[in-house]
Formats: structure tokens, C-alpha cells, sequence
């Protein structure tokens, strides 16, 4: 139980996917500009990354038992193809939702939080329920940092802020600063 | 019969205004900093005025080089000085002053020129500065030197010159909080109440800091409910972790570490702290919340300034959910 | 190559390294950027590694533009993309273990880089083999030249070292910050400043003369 | 909510402020009559709702109280010859919101003797309470509390309501104004009539006269005329702004909360000022309608401080003029308390019904520079409305009208707390006024 | 795009054929690369066993099943899903120690370890840090820091390691911290004691390596 | 070699079942858009104005392609891309007659009395409800630009004078100055439209003279000098009632200047030279 509060803490704060290993830094600044946004996607992300866990649980025990070193691939296939499928499904069952999402969904593809949490579970040798766990932990960091980097962006919005910096340069400061403040969770619950 | 005067003058109501300003707040939390700056002299010597003193500089200079230099910016209304006395104020004492003066530059250009000058900074830059300078120097900023060492000590450390360590180690003697965290001993309440153990300079005496705090309070400068929210906060949560043995008590939760300092000096800075009523009681919750997990379950002994930290980063999002209903509505 | 078309790939290689500087002018591929800039000789096998992988897939992707279906694109440059990485990963585990050990699990993310897909979609599939590895080409260069530029402080200021090597004396005090997450954020900040402000005043200057 | 525990023995409402009262060059000051002025300029449209439509010619004899122009529809109101002269011109006059409108020019007859004639008494003859409502909109009786809202209005209780209690506000929470206060101490009998005719007309239980505690003087005339087992009660209010407004009022005697954009007669209240209860007094007892009001003429500017009796229609100069002129030192007249105020560009607009005070004043407000907003949320804590001024005026700078919709800008009433408490000095009601200015136009672009 | 819309066969079959393609090429780059790979991980596992336990010169991969140890067919240095031990072997092919990979959570991410463990004395003879994310300059020194990779050159893991402030160890099994890492250093003791406990019982009972064949 | 076969079959199998899902899908799930759609789009300016009384400039292609506007609708392009839009569709270009936006006030600072200091806000809704600004009078331009700020076109620039100056070049009809404006002052009228009365005070005679140089004090004599009903005066203004009219004639006699023929922007003249071609104009009038 320990271990697993520890590991949930870990995904989410400690180590959290975007602000201390830069992972999914695309979809971060690219849909954060709006709470809401940055919520459904974050919340979107969450289950991707459920479903990945689950997914790469699943291959690793049954398919990749005889070929391991084929794990990368087969991860980014496995990741690309479902969401190429619910793109088109969307699309097809609820056109004002893809209008919303349209843009952000390839991005979940290329999002390297969803193929870097398949290869982290498995390096660290997680089960299934570590995996899920892991997997929870990553989604609720993410979502975590996007919303909280939404809110601070729709802040910085209004300030008299000189145009040099203004776009990324902003975010990259205002990120850096929040990474910063990510690093008081460093060894929460390491106790156990 | 008086002549009219020539051009009558167009203003918006109302015309006339309460006798308060942002500069008078700005010198009058200065000001308050004064018996603080005093008691840190006290126990820790020239060194604590030397800090306070090169911090202050640096922040005001850097706020003037990266400001339009007519009419000196925003330099007038003393919010950075504010900024680099603060600063000074939260570190330990034998900090070589180098690094006061980097973590003074990066508190007003990251912390609060990037995002647009006074008013538009997200995080406390006090606080991102000294955030700055636990990332960058860990080992420096957790080395403590004892107090009492006569007023004219100073470390070979704190004049260390720029980019390098000390050529001696400092006597260091360790924090209450560090104590009770690596090596479970706790310390006497009296030394905490008055001041005299080792700690960042401003921290360390409770009494001080609980007078300065008070009289900010009455005198309407900052909001009370931010300080009284964290302060309770900390109080229940850890009282109730120590039923349990998981914390130490409350009264030495309240009076070990930056909590009094951070309660009543950063946690009320106004920018970076919710606007509204209900938002300032969230903010106080978030973050005695945050400082008894990170003190009790976390790596560090001390959170209070990562965890105000935390807390300004979802402040827009606590002033989102806390708008206030409309009357009759 | 013939001479007249000779300009037209150079500024085709060109455009990548600067110009359209996939780190700097795009922002496209952050994640290795900032993951393994904390010491330079992490950040230039990063990208020798990324830049073969580029190579590579805009090769095939080129090649096979004619006979990929458009439902499945997306799908199959991946499959082409993560089995490039894959060699390049084995690659550098056989040939050189420590770099491997050191980078870890960000060999394998460069399958997610989304400069590899991007250049993917918006280059190689719509142009002939040749323009496709030498836009790549100027991209990986681009990228390498991005990633040795945030490395490069990174590494001075976070451990006193240039490629491992020790440039100050022993009494030295790293700025360790640099190494850690912020330190990768607020160089990357810092430098794409610095670069909005010197190319406003180009600009300036430009306009400038323009007008004498 | 109800307060079980009052903070404070006296009653009073949530937020506000309490600026420095400045009351003492004229709460003394004796209600004075002016001499008349030769030409008089009667706006068709100052009143809420529609303007009155003349009932006279250019060059027409009119006699003292004479109906000059009548409503038009129900929310409007009439008007009255303030002096018996010749109407010299209907046309286009600067006004004191700054804008010019449609006015009535009266020549004032030199050799008239100025009395009321018969033929006004008989035309609202007394006593008659049925017909209240019709007399009070043909006196063209409004509210004297500044936004001259007309007061028939708010005596005829529409169907499937009905009002419980009746407030009068006797509040006058603006700094330097007295001329409420005046009214109080001078003539608490017809202000008590007053109070009688409307609660009799709406049908209500109690009558509540709210007035702050800084008007001891007030508080003792009037009870002092209130009969034993009366409905009338005169309730003592801690001194706080604005709760001369109507919401504001309602909760703080009885702790109702009008619903947000909604009238009072949801909470079962009807509210009048002081002086247009004593004005309604003096319609049905004397005949009389509208066509002079109490004016306090006060501020540093000024020579003389006085509350005067004003008729409608004087241009402000004359009414300067009788209180000693402009100081040299004078630099800005506002027409209002200083609070809600408008700042006047010329002297040459007419005192109007709604018009309470004349402030002139030697040091504008803007004594302190703009600074950045440091989100210090004193504006939040002053809004008697709730709402969220930091933010509103932040939108309405990016023009951000969804925002401005969702953030309620269309309950702030201006009164003005948030200017005056924000310690950078931000123009927070301009900005507010800005916003709903935008939010109109789009609407009607859209 | 005026190109004829294409039929669901061709999409499956490109698909298939790409997946098909990509395997082969993987295969093949893998079985090429996979010998030089395996040999790498190998010696730096063996230098690492070398450099843990005193007077080895070859390492012997082992596996713990059931809590007995055997010896295991896993090359050095090869992932198992089985724990692993790996025994120092000197010249003469005697073993005299095992070193035991052991991991746990630490200040920032899971921490590796390697340690030499005598049985029997249970003494930890050594240990090296195969991987972790700790501060550097400060949680780093776990590694970094001689005077506290020191302590593992002799220390008793029975009853257990105790860590204590720097400069105040006084018994065998206790340890000096390192001044401002103490969540690392004590992270290190944690794994440690963690892994010593499953180790200690088999390795005592099967010490002597049977180089039996396993079904 | 076992394993060899082993792996290619995985990873075929894998991508023969996502083939198999995402062929599926694609024959099941297939969503047809009009690709004409994203082509008119690609050629529109993208401003997304919203001239067009469109939400933005893809809805309006989409409009386009559904045949239900015209391709001229669209102000903001020039007409080379709306032949071009109108080409690849097959239909005409249509679409209405260039409008600008034109400004009912002349009232510049040496035009109109300063007879207060406006202090505040520098914006003009800011100070139109501050007594309507500092100037006399209340219905003119305040001159503190709003309608340049929101031009999203860079066509309205403020002029010393302090009133702002449409570029005919650069307008495109887009309604913002027209929202902009606090007092309503500027209205799109089409280019025809070439007699402009630059007043909007409802004063007439000596009072709005005295307030303003060039007001419109209602003097009648440009009705007189239009074709029947042409001009009519309207609450102390001139008002030009008849569609498309424009004789310089009727302008010429104008006292004040308040009616002007305007032949591209508005004050487009000095005020010397607008001065000396009114005492020309008197000069034909008289000589005719």
C-alpha cells in the first residue's frame, strides 16, 4: 500500500511527466491557454494513459514474451492506431466534440508522456495494479500541470508584458518557475 | 463676486478617496521588517544586516536596469526593495553574499519583470528567488550556522568570492526542523519562541514575528485571513497527525522553521495570494496543508516556501472558483 | 546534381538550421531538448541519433509517398519512424553502452519527436527523396545546433564542466539548478529572449536601411 | 442569513466603506430661499424613463406651478413651470450628465408676485388618497435620492404582489451632503405625513425611516413626532456607504436581499427618499407640485456652504452665485455627493430634480497617480453588490464582454466603493461605466 | 488530392506488409546488434561484481526461487523476471562474496544499488550505485561522496543497518549519513535492509553453488 | 531461427489488426466534407472580421461553397481573389459597392473650444462618460482614437488635428469603428456617397456656431441648393436623403463647412486649401 501511495505521488508530483521529464511538452503549451481546455485534455490524457498501462501490461505478459526487444514498436503501433481510431470515431459520432478536440488529438499520439509511460512501467517492472497506479498518478500530474499552467497563462494574458517575450519564452519561464516549485514534493512518502 | 476659475476639471467619480496607497503599503510592511532585520542582527550579527542590506541593492538596481529609466520605473513605490530584503530574510546565515545578490537578481527579473512588473508576477519573487538558490546551491542553503557568535562574526563563507564556496567549512549547527527530521530530537519551545537557534535569518523568532504580525493585521495592511488560514491550518492538521505520532506537536510546528515568517510576510503578499475572501481561506488551507505533508512525509525538512509556492501557482484557479455570488444572486 | 536546381536544395537544407530552426523558430520536438541538455555530450549523441533516425525516415517516407494510403499515413510513418529508433537504440547499446546508459529511456522517445513526424507529413510526403534527406538533413543539423546551444550553458553553469571536462577550479560552486528540470526550462526561455531580441532589432536595423 | 449575533448594536449592511463624513460646513446650515433668477431651463428628460412631451408654445404665458410638459407612458413623469413667466424656447441645452437635451426656457415675468395660483390647488385637490399614484406622476413628484427615479413608480404595487414594509431612506450616507438631514430636522411632520400617505397608498404593515447615527439631531425630531403605537420607526444605522441605496437599505433594517436585478418589491419593500415622502406630504396637503427642491451647496471650493432651497430649472451659476461664487482656489463643481458626483465641464446647466448637492471642490481625487493593480482585493471587500471589480475593470480594459456578462457587470450600481478604497487609484467606476458603455453598443451592433 | 480513394484491402495490406517490412529489418538489426549488447552488459555487470566484492574476478549469475538459491542459466547482466544474486568468483573460481542488486525508492526516483554480501557474517562488503536520479550536488553523493561509500567496505547488515549523523558511528553495523542527503542516504539503508532480509536465509543455506542443472 | 519467424509474425499480426480496425473505420466512420471548402478558405484573407456577417472567415467559405453568399461579400479581399474564389466555384463574384467608414463630425481642436480638462482614462468611452470630455461639444469626436484602436486594418490613423483619418485604401467595411465609437459617430456609407455632412450637433444657428467653427447650425441653404428633397433638414442638421446623390453644388454654400464633397477620404484637404476651394466655389456659384 505504501509503495503504491509512493509510486502514485511519484508519477504525479515528484516526478511529474511534463515538469521533470518534459514529457507531452507539446499538448502542455499548445492547449493550455484556457482552463477548460487544458482540463479535457488533461482529463483525456488520463485515460489514454489508463488505457496504454492496461495495454502494455496486457502485450508485455502475452505477446512480447517471445520477442521483448520488439516493445517499442509495438507500443507506438498499438498507441497510434487507437487513437487514429477514436479520431475517426469522434469525428464521425460527434463532430462539434472533434471541432473542439480536432487539433489536439494527433497531438495525443505524438504525446511522448503516453509512450514514455509504457516504457517506465515496464523498465521499472511494474504489475498491473502498479501499472494502473503509475498510470493514475501520471494522468492526474499532467492534468495537474496543465490546468494549474492554464490558469497562470489566462493570468499573464492581461499583464503589460513586452512583446519579445510574449508566446513561448513566457510559457518557458512561467513553466520553469513552476517546475521549480514542483521540486518541494522530492521525497514525499519515499519513507514508506 | 468671484471669478470662475478658467478650466474646470473633468474626473470620474469618486472624488474623493480613503487615505491609502500602494506605495504607503509597500513602506509600511518595510517598516514592519525593521524589529525582524533587528532581532536577525541580534542573534546573527553584522552578517544578517550585510544580507538584508546587499539583497535590498541588488533588487532595486535590478528592477532599475530592466525598467524605463525615466522616472525610475516602478522603482518609487518600494516593492523591490521589499522583494530583496525579504529575500535576504529567508536565508541562512552564512550564505556567501554572491549568492543573496544572484537570488535578489533572479526574484525581480524572473520572478517579477518577465511577467509584466509589479502586479503581474504569478509567484512570490521573493520566494522564486530563494527558490532559485535551494536548486542551485542545496548544500549552501542548508548549512546553518549557530547564532550568538558575537555581533562582529562573519563567516569566511559570506564573503566568498562570486562563483565560489568558502575556503573554510562553516561551524554549522543544525535547524530544529532538521533535527526533529534526521535525528528525531526536538528542541526546547523557549529557544523557538525567542529566537536563539540556528535558521534562516528573519525566521527565527516567533515572538517578534507574532508582535510584527499582529500589528500588520490591525492596521489593515495585508488581508488577516491569509496568515490566520495557514496558521490554523497547521495547527489542526499536525495536531492531529500528532495524536497519532506522525508530527511533531503543534506548538513547535508553529514556532520551528519559516511558517511564522512565511505566514506573515509572504503568504499576505497580495498579488500572488487569491483576491477574493473565500479564495484567501483556500490559499491558507492549501498551504498549511502542504507544509505539514511536506515536513512530515516529504524529503525536505522545511516546506513552507515550496509550498506557498504551490499555492501561487493555483491561486488563478482559487480565484476562478471562489468569485463571490453576487448580492441576491 | 544539376547546377540550376543546386540553390534551391541549399537553401532547402538551409531553412532547417536556422530559419526555421525546429527548436528555436518552430518550437517543435521540445522533450529531448530539454530532457537531455544537462551535459553536452548527452545532447550532441541525442542529436546524431535523431538526426540519423530523421534521415532515415524522410528517406522511406519519401520513397514510399506514392503507395501510402492516406486513411493509414499517420500509422505507418510511425511503424517507419519506431524501427529506425529501434536500430539506433541497439545501435548505440552495442557501439556505445555509457551514452545508452545515460540517455535511457529518451532514445526510444525519439519516435514521439514531433519533428520527425511533422517533417514526415509536411516535407517528405509530398516531395522526392533528395529535397526530403537534405530538409532533414538541415533540420537534424538545426536541432543538434539548438540542442548544443541549451546544453552548452547548462553544462558550464551546472557542473563547471564542458564535455565532461572540469573549467574551474576546484572551489568552483555549480549552479546545480541547471542540471534540474527548471534550469532546462529557464535556459530555454532565456535563450529564445535573447534570440526574439536580437532578430527584432535585425529587423529594425533592416528597416532602417531600407528607408535610407 | 439572519444575525443572531450583530457585530455591532446598530444596524447595517455587508461591504461598503465609510469615507470621511465632511458634513459639518453644512449640517447645521438653516434651509435658505434664493432670490430668483431671471431665466429658468427646464429639461423635458430628468427623470428616468421618457422624457415629457411640452404642453406649451414658445412665447406662451405660464404661471407658477403651471404643467408645462406631461408624461409619456407610465414611467415618466410631468413638469412644472418653476416661476410664472413666458416660455422664451423649447430647444436643445447642455445638461448636467454632459450631454445637451430638449429643454424648456421660462422667462421669469419680473413684475409677478409669484404665488402659487388657485388653479394648482385645485388641480390636485387634498386629502383625495385614492388617486395618489395619478397626482404624484402629474406633480411630477421623482426621487430626491440622485437617480430621480419617478415615484409613482414605486407607489403602485403591481398585481400578485404586495409590499409589507415601507423604507425611508433618510440615510444620506454621501459625504458633505445635508440637505436630507436639513429636511429631517426642519420639517419631520410633513416627512412623517409623507411616510403615512405612502404606507396607507401600498398597503403596507410598517413604515421603517432608516437614518445613519451621525444625524442624532434627525433621529430626535422625527420620533419625537411619531404618535404612540404608529407603524413609523425611525431605525438608527451605523454610518456606512452606500446604504442610502435601496438594496442596501432593505438589508440593513430588515436583512432582505433583493434578488440580483431584481426591484424590491421582491422582498416585499417599497423605498422612498425622506424628501419626496415630506414633497408627496406637501402635494396632498398644500397642492403643490414639483418645482423646487433642497440643494446643498457645500465643499472647499465654495464661499458660503448653505442648503438652499432651490426652484427647478436655475442655472448653476445663479445658485453659485447665491452661495458667494467660486473660490479661486476652486477647481473642479460636481453635481451629486462625492461619491456618484459628475464632474461638470461649464457652469451653464440647470439645476434638475434629481440634483442633491453642488460640491465645489480644490484638490481632485486623481491626487494620486495611477499605480498597478496589486490585486490587494480591498474592492472585493468593499462592493456592497459582491461582485468582483479587480477583475471586471482587468476586462473591460481587454474588452472582454462574455467575461463582462459572466462577472455580472450589469449589477454594479456605480456607487463607487471600489474606486475609493483601491490603494492604486484605478478609475475602477469609469472602467465599470466603460464596460456597460460596451456591452450596449455591441448589443446593439449585434 | 485526386487520387481514387483507396479500397479497405489495400489499407490492410500496406499496413500489414509496412508491419512486416519493420519486423524483418528489427530482427535482423537486433540479431546483429544483440551479441555486442549482451557482451557490454556483461562486463560492466562483472566489473561492477569485481568492484563490490573484494577479491572476485568473475561473476556467476543466481536465482532465487522459493527462497532457495540456485544457480541460473541468465547470462550476467540479462534481465530475469526471477531476483538475482550473482557470486564473485575468484581466481581459483571460489566464491567469496555475492552481489546482490537491490532497488528502492528514493529522494527523487527509485534508487539501483549493487552490494557485496558475505553470508553467513551477513557483512556487506561493498556497493555501487547502478542507477538513480538523486539530486545532484547533494542526494548524488551516495555515490560521489568516498567517505560514504566507505561505510559499505565492512559493515554488519545483522540485525540491521542504522544510520546515525556524520561522525557519530560507533558500532559495526552503523553507518555515517551524509550531511544534508540524509532522505538518500537513508533511502540506501532502506534498500539495503530491504534486500539483505530476503537474501540473508537462502544465500545461508545454499551457499555453497551447486552448478546443478536446473529442468 | 524460431524466434526470427516469431517476431515478423507479431508485428505483422499487430498491424494486420489495426489494419483490419482502421479500414473499418474508415469505410464505416468516413465523414465527407466538400474540399472546396478548405480551398475558398485558404484564399480568404483569414482576418475572420466578420464584414461579412459571418462568425469568421471559414464559415464563410462555407457559405460560399453552399452557394448561399456571394464570393464579393467578402470587402477584405481584393477583387483578383474574389474572381479567383468566384472562378473556382462558377459563380459571379458578386457582392456590394465598396463602403468606408465615414466620421459625422470636423470638429478638430481648433475647430471645437477645450472648455474643461478632462482628466483620466485615455480612451474615449472612458471620457464620454466623464460629462461627455472636456470639449463644448458634447456630441463631437473626442478624439482619444478608440475607432484607430480597433481597426484591425491600420485604416484609421489620428491626425493632429485629433480626429481620426480613414484610409478609403485600407477600410474594408468591417463595422468595429462603427461599434468603437462611443458617440456613434462614424457610420459605412458607399463610396458614392460623396456629400457627407460632418456634424452630428442637434443645435442650430448661433448656438452650435458659437460651440463649434464647423458645425452644422441648420442654415438650410444646401436644400436649397439640392434637387427637391435631396437634402433635408432634420432636428438643427442636414441630412442627405437621397441615395447615391452627390453634386458638389449643393455643398457650396455651406457657411460653416459641415457639408462637404468628399471624392476619397474625409479631410483630405488642409484647412487653408478647404477654405480657399470654398471661396472658389462661392466665386462659380456667384459667376453661374
Amino acid at each position: 500500500m505504501d509503495d503504491l501511495v509512493w509510486i502514485f505521488a511519484n508519477a504525479s508530483v515528484i516526478n511529474n511527466f511534463t515538469l521533470a521529464y518534459f514529457l507531452g511538452l507539446c499538448p502542455f503549451f499548445g492547449v493550455t491557454n484556457r482552463i477548460d481546455t487544458a482540463f479535457r485534455l488533461g482529463v483525456a490524457n488520463l485515460f489514454t494513459l489508463l488505457i496504454t498501462s492496461l495495454s502494455a501490461t496486457l502485450l508485455d505478459r502475452y505477446v512480447l514474451v517471445h520477442a521483448p526487444y520488439l516493445q517499442l514498436i509495438s507500443y507506438i503501433v498499438v498507441i497510434a492506431g487507437t487513437v487514429q481510431f477514436v479520431e475517426m470515431a469522434i469525428k464521425k459520432l460527434s463532430p462539434a466534440l472533434f471541432r473542439a478536440l480536432g487539433i489536439d488529438l494527433p497531438l495525443i499520439t505524438t504525446n511522448g508522456a503516453i509512450l514514455g509511460l509504457a516504457l517506465f512501467q515496464s523498465s521499472k517492472g511494474y504489475g498491473l495494479v502498479q501499472g494502473l497506479v503509475y498510470a493514475l498518478g501520471a494522468g492526474v500530474g499532467l492534468t495537474l500541470a496543465m490546468v494549474i499552467m492554464a490558469g497562470l497563462r489566462e493570468e499573464i494574458e492581461f499583464a503589460p508584458i513586452s512583446k519579445l517575450l510574449r508566446g513561448v519564452a513566457l510559457n518557458f519561464f512561467v513553466a520553469g518557475m513552476l517546475s521549480l516549485a514542483f521540486m518541494g514534493f522530492a521525497g514525499l512518502f519515499a519513507k514508506g | 463676486m468671484n471669478p470662475a476659475p478658467a478650466h474646470l476639471e473633468l474626473t470620474t467619480a469618486p472624488h474623493v478617496h480613503a487615505p491609502i496607497s500602494t506605495p504607503r503599503v509597500m513602506y509600511e510592511v518595510v517598516a514592519a521588517l525593521l524589529p525582524v532585520i533587528a532581532a536577525a542582527a541580534y542573534f546573527f550579527g553584522v552578517t544578517a544586516i550585510l544580507m538584508v542590506a546587499t539583497g535590498a541593492a541588488v533588487a532595486a538596481l535590478t528592477e532599475w536596469a530592466f525598467s524605463d529609466r525615466q522616472g525610475l520605473g516602478t522603482l518609487r513605490d518600494g516593492s523591490a526593495l521589499l522583494t530583496g530584503a525579504l529575500l535576504a530574510l529567508t536565508l541562512p546565515p552564512a550564505l556567501p553574499l554572491w549568492m543573496v545578490a544572484l537570488g535578489a537578481a533572479v526574484a525581480i527579473a524572473l520572478g517579477k519583470l518577465v511577467l509584466g512588473g509589479l502586479g503581474h508576477n504569478l509567484f512570490n519573487p521573493a520566494l522564486v528567488g530563494r527558490a532559485f538558490l535551494q536548486a542551485a546551491f542545496p548544500t549552501t542553503m542548508t548549512t546553518w550556522s549557530a547564532p550568538g557568535q558575537g555581533f562582529w562574526h562573519i563567516e569566511s563563507a559570506t564573503v566568498a568570492p562570486p562563483m565560489l564556496h568558502a575556503a573554510v567549512d562553516v561551524v554549522s549547527a543544525a535547524s530544529p526542523l532538521g533535527l526533529v527530521k534526521f535525528e528525531q530530537k526536538t528542541t526546547e519551545l523557549l529557544p523557538l519562541v525567542t529566537g536563539n537557534v540556528a535558521g534562516s535569518l528573519g525566521e527565527t523568532s516567533a515572538v517578534v514575528l507574532v508582535v510584527v504580525g499582529v500589528v500588520l493585521g490591525l492596521r489593515k495592511v495585508f488581508d488577516w485571513r491569509l496568515p490566520v488560514a495557514t496558521l490554523a491550518t497547521v495547527v489542526v492538521f499536525s495536531g492531529v497527525l500528532w495524536l497519532f505520532g506522525l508530527s511533531p506537536s503543534p506548538a513547535f510546528m508553529l514556532s520551528s522553521g519559516g511558517l511564522l515568517f512565511g505566514a506573515v510576510f509572504m503568504c499576505t503578499d497580495p498579488v500572488t495570494t487569491p483576491v477574493t475572501a473565500k479564495g484567501a481561506w483556500y490559499f491558507g488551507l492549501g498551504v498549511g496543508v502542504l507544509v505539514v505533508l511536506i515536513r512530515n512525509f516529504g524529503g525536505l525538512p522545511e516546506g513552507v516556501m515550496y509550498s506557498i509556492l504551490l499555492m501561487n501557482a493555483a491561486t488563478p484557479l482559487l480565484n476562478r472558483v471562489s468569485q463571490p455570488r453576487r448580492l441576491g444572486g | 546534381m544539376s547546377h540550376d536546381n543546386g540553390p534551391s536544395l541549399w537553401s532547402t537544407f538551409s531553412a532547417g538550421l536556422w530559419r526555421e530552426n525546429p527548436i528555436f523558430a518552430i518550437v517543435i520536438g521540445l522533450c529531448p531538448t530539454m530532457a537531455v541538455t544537462n551535459t553536452v555530450t548527452n545532447a550532441l549523441v541525442m542529436g546524431v541519433a535523431t538526426a540519423f533516425v530523421l534521415m532515415g525516415s524522410s528517406a522511406m517516407v519519401s520513397a514510399l509517398r506514392k503507395v501510402t494510403p492516406g486513411p493509414v499515413r499517420i500509422t505507418i510513418y510511425i511503424i517507419i519512424i519506431a524501427t529506425f529508433v529501434s536500430a539506433v537504440d541497439w545501435a548505440l547499446a552495442a557501439l556505445l553502452p555509457l551514452a545508452h546508459k545515460q540517455l535511457g529511456a529518451f532514445i526510444s522517445l525519439i519516435v514521439v519527436n514531433c519533428i520527425i513526424l511533422g517533417r514526415a507529413e509536411a516535407f517528405a510526403a509530398r516531395n522526392p527523396v533528395l529535397p526530403s534527406v537534405l530538409d532533414a538533413l538541415g533540420m537534424a543539423a538545426g536541432f543538434t545546433l539548438a540542442m548544443l546551444m541549451i546544453s552548452t550553458p547548462r553544462e558550464i553553469l551546472g557542473s563547471g564542466t564542458l564535455l565532461g571536462l572540469p573549467l574551474f577550479g576546484p572551489r568552483f560552486e555549480p549552479w546545480v539548478i541547471m542540471v534540474l528540470p527548471p534550469g532546462g526550462f529557464l535556459t530555454m526561455a532565456t535563450e529564445l529572449t535573447i534570440l526574439a531580441w536580437w532578430r527584432h532589432r535585425s529587423a529594425e536595423r533592416q528597416a532602417l536601411a531600407e528607408a535610407t | 442569513m439572519s444575525r443572531l449575533l450583530p457585530l455591532s448594536a446598530r444596524a447595517t449592511f455587508a461591504h461598503g466603506v465609510h469615507p470621511a463624513e465632511h458634513k459639518e460646513a453644512t449640517h447645521a446650515s438653516v434651509i435658505e430661499r434664493m432670490r430668483f433668477a431671471d431665466t429658468y431651463v427646464l429639461a423635458l428628460s430628468q427623470h428616468i424613463g421618457a422624457a415629457s412631451k411640452p404642453v406649451v408654445r414658445v412665447g406662451q404665458r405660464v404661471e407658477r406651478g403651471q404643467l408645462i410638459a406631461e408624461p409619456v407612458g407610465f414611467v415618466s413623469t410631468a413638469l412644472h413651470a418653476p416661476v410664472a413667466g413666458t416660455v422664451a424656447a423649447i430647444e436643445p441645452r447642455p445638461l448636467p450628465a454632459g450631454k445637451s437635451g430638449l429643454c424648456i426656457v421660462v422667462r421669469r415675468d419680473p413684475f409677478d408676485s409669484q404665488r402659487f395660483t388657485d388653479q394648482i390647488t385645485s388641480r390636485y385637490p387634498p386629502g383625495d388618497a385614492d388617486d395618489l399614484i395619478q397626482r404624484v406622476q402629474h406633480a411630477g413628484i421623482v426621487g430626491f435620492g440622485g437617480a430621480a427615479f419617478p415615484s409613482h413608480v414605486k407607489l403602485s404595487v403591481p398585481e400578485g404582489k404586495r409590499v409589507r414594509d415601507v423604507f425611508l431612506n433618510g440615510c444620506e450616507c454621501e459625504p458633505y451632503l445635508t440637505c436630507d438631514h436639513r429636511v429631517m430636522v426642519e420639517r419631520p411632520q410633513a416627512v412623517l405625513r409623507g411616510a403615512e400617505l405612502v404606507r396607507q397608498q401600498v398597503h403596507a404593515e410598517r413604515v421603517y425611516i432608516g437614518v445613519e447615527a451621525n444625524k442624532p439631531d434627525a433621529i430626535a425630531a422625527l420620533r419625537a413626532h411619531i404618535p404612540a403605537l404608529s407603524p413609523i420607526e425611525v431605525v438608527e444605522l451605523t454610518v456606512k456607504y452606500p446604504q442610502g441605496a435601496e438594496k442596501m437599505l432593505i438589508d440593513a433594517v430588515v436583512h432582505r436581499r433583493v434578488p440580483a436585478g431584481k426591484l424590491p418589491i421582491e422582498v416585499e419593500a417599497a423605498v422612498q427618499n425622506v424628501a419626496t415622502a415630506a414633497a408627496i406630504a406637501d402635494l396632498v396637503d398644500l397642492g403643490v407640485p414639483l418645482v423646487e427642491r433642497v440643494v446643498t451647496v457645500t465643499g472647499p471650493g465654495i464661499a458660503r456652504p448653505a442648503n438652499v432651497l432651490v426652484p427647478i430649472g436655475t442655472p448653476l451659476r445663479e445658485l453659485l452665485d447665491h452661495c458667494g461664487g467660486l473660490l479661486p482656489t476652486a477647481r473642479q463643481v460636481v453635481l451629486g455627493g462625492p461619491m456618484m458626483g459628475l464632474a461638470q465641464k461649464d457652469l451653464d446647466v440647470p439645476v434638475t430634480k434629481g440634483l442633491s448637492g453642488v460640491l465645489a471642490l480644490t484638490e481632485p481625487a486623481t491626487w494620486l497617480q495611477e499605480q498597478p493593480c496589486i490585486r490587494c482585493g480591498r474592492c472585493l471587500d468593499a462592493c456592497p453588490m459582491f461582485l468582483n471589480p479587480q477583475r471586471l475593470a482587468l476586462m473591460v480594459r481587454h474588452e472582454r464582454t462574455e467575461d463582462l456578462e459572466a462577472l455580472h457587470l450589469r449589477d454594479c450600481f456605480e456607487c463607487a466603493s471600489c474606486s475609493f478604497v483601491c490603494p492604486s487609484n484605478l478609475p475602477l467606476v469609469q472602467l465599470m461605466r466603460v464596460g456597460k458603455g460596451l456591452l450596449r453598443r455591441q448589443q446593439e451592433a449585434a | 488530392m485526386s487520387a481514387p480513394e483507396p479500397t479497405s484491402a489495400t489499407l490492410i495490406g500496406t499496413l500489414t506488409l509496412a508491419g512486416l517490412l519493420s519486423g524483418l529489418v528489427l530482427v535482423g538489426v537486433f540479431q546483429s546488434t544483440k551479441p555486442l549488447i549482451a557482451a557490454n552488459r556483461a562486463a560492466a555487470m562483472e566489473a561492477a561484481v569485481t568492484r563490490v566484492v573484494p577479491g572476485a574476478v568473475k561473476a556467476a549469475s543466481y536465482e532465487r526461487v522459493d527462497g532457495k538459491v540456485r544457480a541460473s542459466q541468465v547470462a550476467v547482466g540479462a534481465s530475469s523476471d526471477k531476483p538475482m544474486a550473482y557470486a564473485g568468483l575468484d581466481k581459483a573460481g571460489k566464491v567469496v562474496g555475492y552481489a546482490i542488486p537491490a532497488e528502492g525508492p528514493g529522494f527523487m526516483d527509485t534508487i539501483r544499488v549493487l552490494y557485496g554480501y558475505v553470508p553467513g557474517a551477513g557483512t556487506i562488503v561493498g556497493m555501487e550505485v547502478l542507477d538513480s536520479r538523486e539530486t545532484p550536488g547533494l542526494g548524488d553523493k551516495i555515490y560521489k561522496d568516498a567517505d560514504f561509500v566507505a561505510n559499505f567496505k565492512k559493515l554488519d547488515s545483522k540485525p540491521e543497518i542504522v544510520g546515525k549523523k556524520k561522525g557519530t558511528k560507533s558500532k559495526p553495523n552503523e553507518i555515517d549519513f551524509i550531511t544534508g542527503a540524509t532522505i538518500s542516504s537513508k533511502a540506501i539503508v532502506k534498500i539495503l535492509n530491504g534486500s539483505a532480509a530476503q537474501w540473508a536465509e537462502p544465500l545461508a543455506a545454499g551457499a555453497t553453488p551447486t552448478q546443478g542443472k536446473q529442468p | 531461427m524460431g524466434d526470427f519467424a516469431g517476431a515478423v509474425a507479431i508485428l505483422a499480426g499487430l498491424c494486420l489488426f489495426f489494419g483490419v480496425v482502421l479500414a473499418l473505420a474508415n469505410s464505416k466512420l468516413k465523414v465527407w466534407q466538400d474540399p472546396r471548402v478548405d480551398d475558398v478558405a485558404g484564399k480568404l484573407p483569414g482576418a475572420n472580421c466578420g464584414a461579412c456577417g459571418q462568425p469568421g472567415c471559414r464559415a464563410f467559405a462555407e457559405q460560399v461553397v453552399a452557394g448561399k453568399l456571394a464570393p464579393g461579400k467578402c470587402t477584405v479581399s481584393s477583387a483578383g481573389i474574389i474572381a479567383d474564389i468566384a472562378g473556382l466555384l462558377g459563380v459571379e463574384a458578386g457582392g456590394d459597392e465598396k463602403r468606408v467608414a465615414r466620421l459625422a463630425c470636423a470638429g478638430g481642436k481648433s475647430a471645437v473650444r477645450d472648455i474643461a480638462d478632462y482628466r483620466g482614462l485615455g480612451s474615449c468611452g472612458a471620457a464620454a462618460v466623464v460629462a461627455a470630455g472636456g470639449r463644448a461639444c458634447p456630441w463631437g469626436c473626442l478624439g482619444l482614437g478608440d475607432c484607430a484602436r480597433s481597426c484591425n486594418f491600420g485604416a484609421i490613423v489620428m491626425k493632429s488635428e485629433g480626429l481620426p483619418v480613414v484610409d478609403v485604401g485600407k477600410c474594408v467595411a468591417c463595422n468595429d469603428c462603427v461599434v468603437a465609437c462611443p458617440l456613434g459617430l462614424f457610420s459605412l456609407r458607399p463610396m458614392s456617397d460623396q456629400i457627407l455632412v460632418q456634424c452630428s450637433t442637434p443645435l442650430a444657428g448661433p448656438m452650435a456656431r458659437e460651440m463649434c467653427q464647423v458645425a452644422c447650425d441648420a442654415c438650410g441653404r444646401c436644400a436649397l441648393d439640392a434637387p427637391a428633397g435631396a437634402i433635408e433638414m432634420v432636428g438643427g442638421l442636414a441630412v442627405v436623403r437621397a441615395a447615391g446623390f452627390s453634386d458638389v453644388k449643393s455643398t457650396l454654400r455651406c457657411p460653416t463647412g459641415a457639408i462637404q464633397w468628399v471624392e476619397a477620404g474625409q479631410f483630405a484637404l488642409p484647412k487653408r486649401v478647404a477654405l480657399r476651394a470654398l471661396s472658389l466655389g462661392r466665386l462659380h456659384a456667384r459667376a453661374g
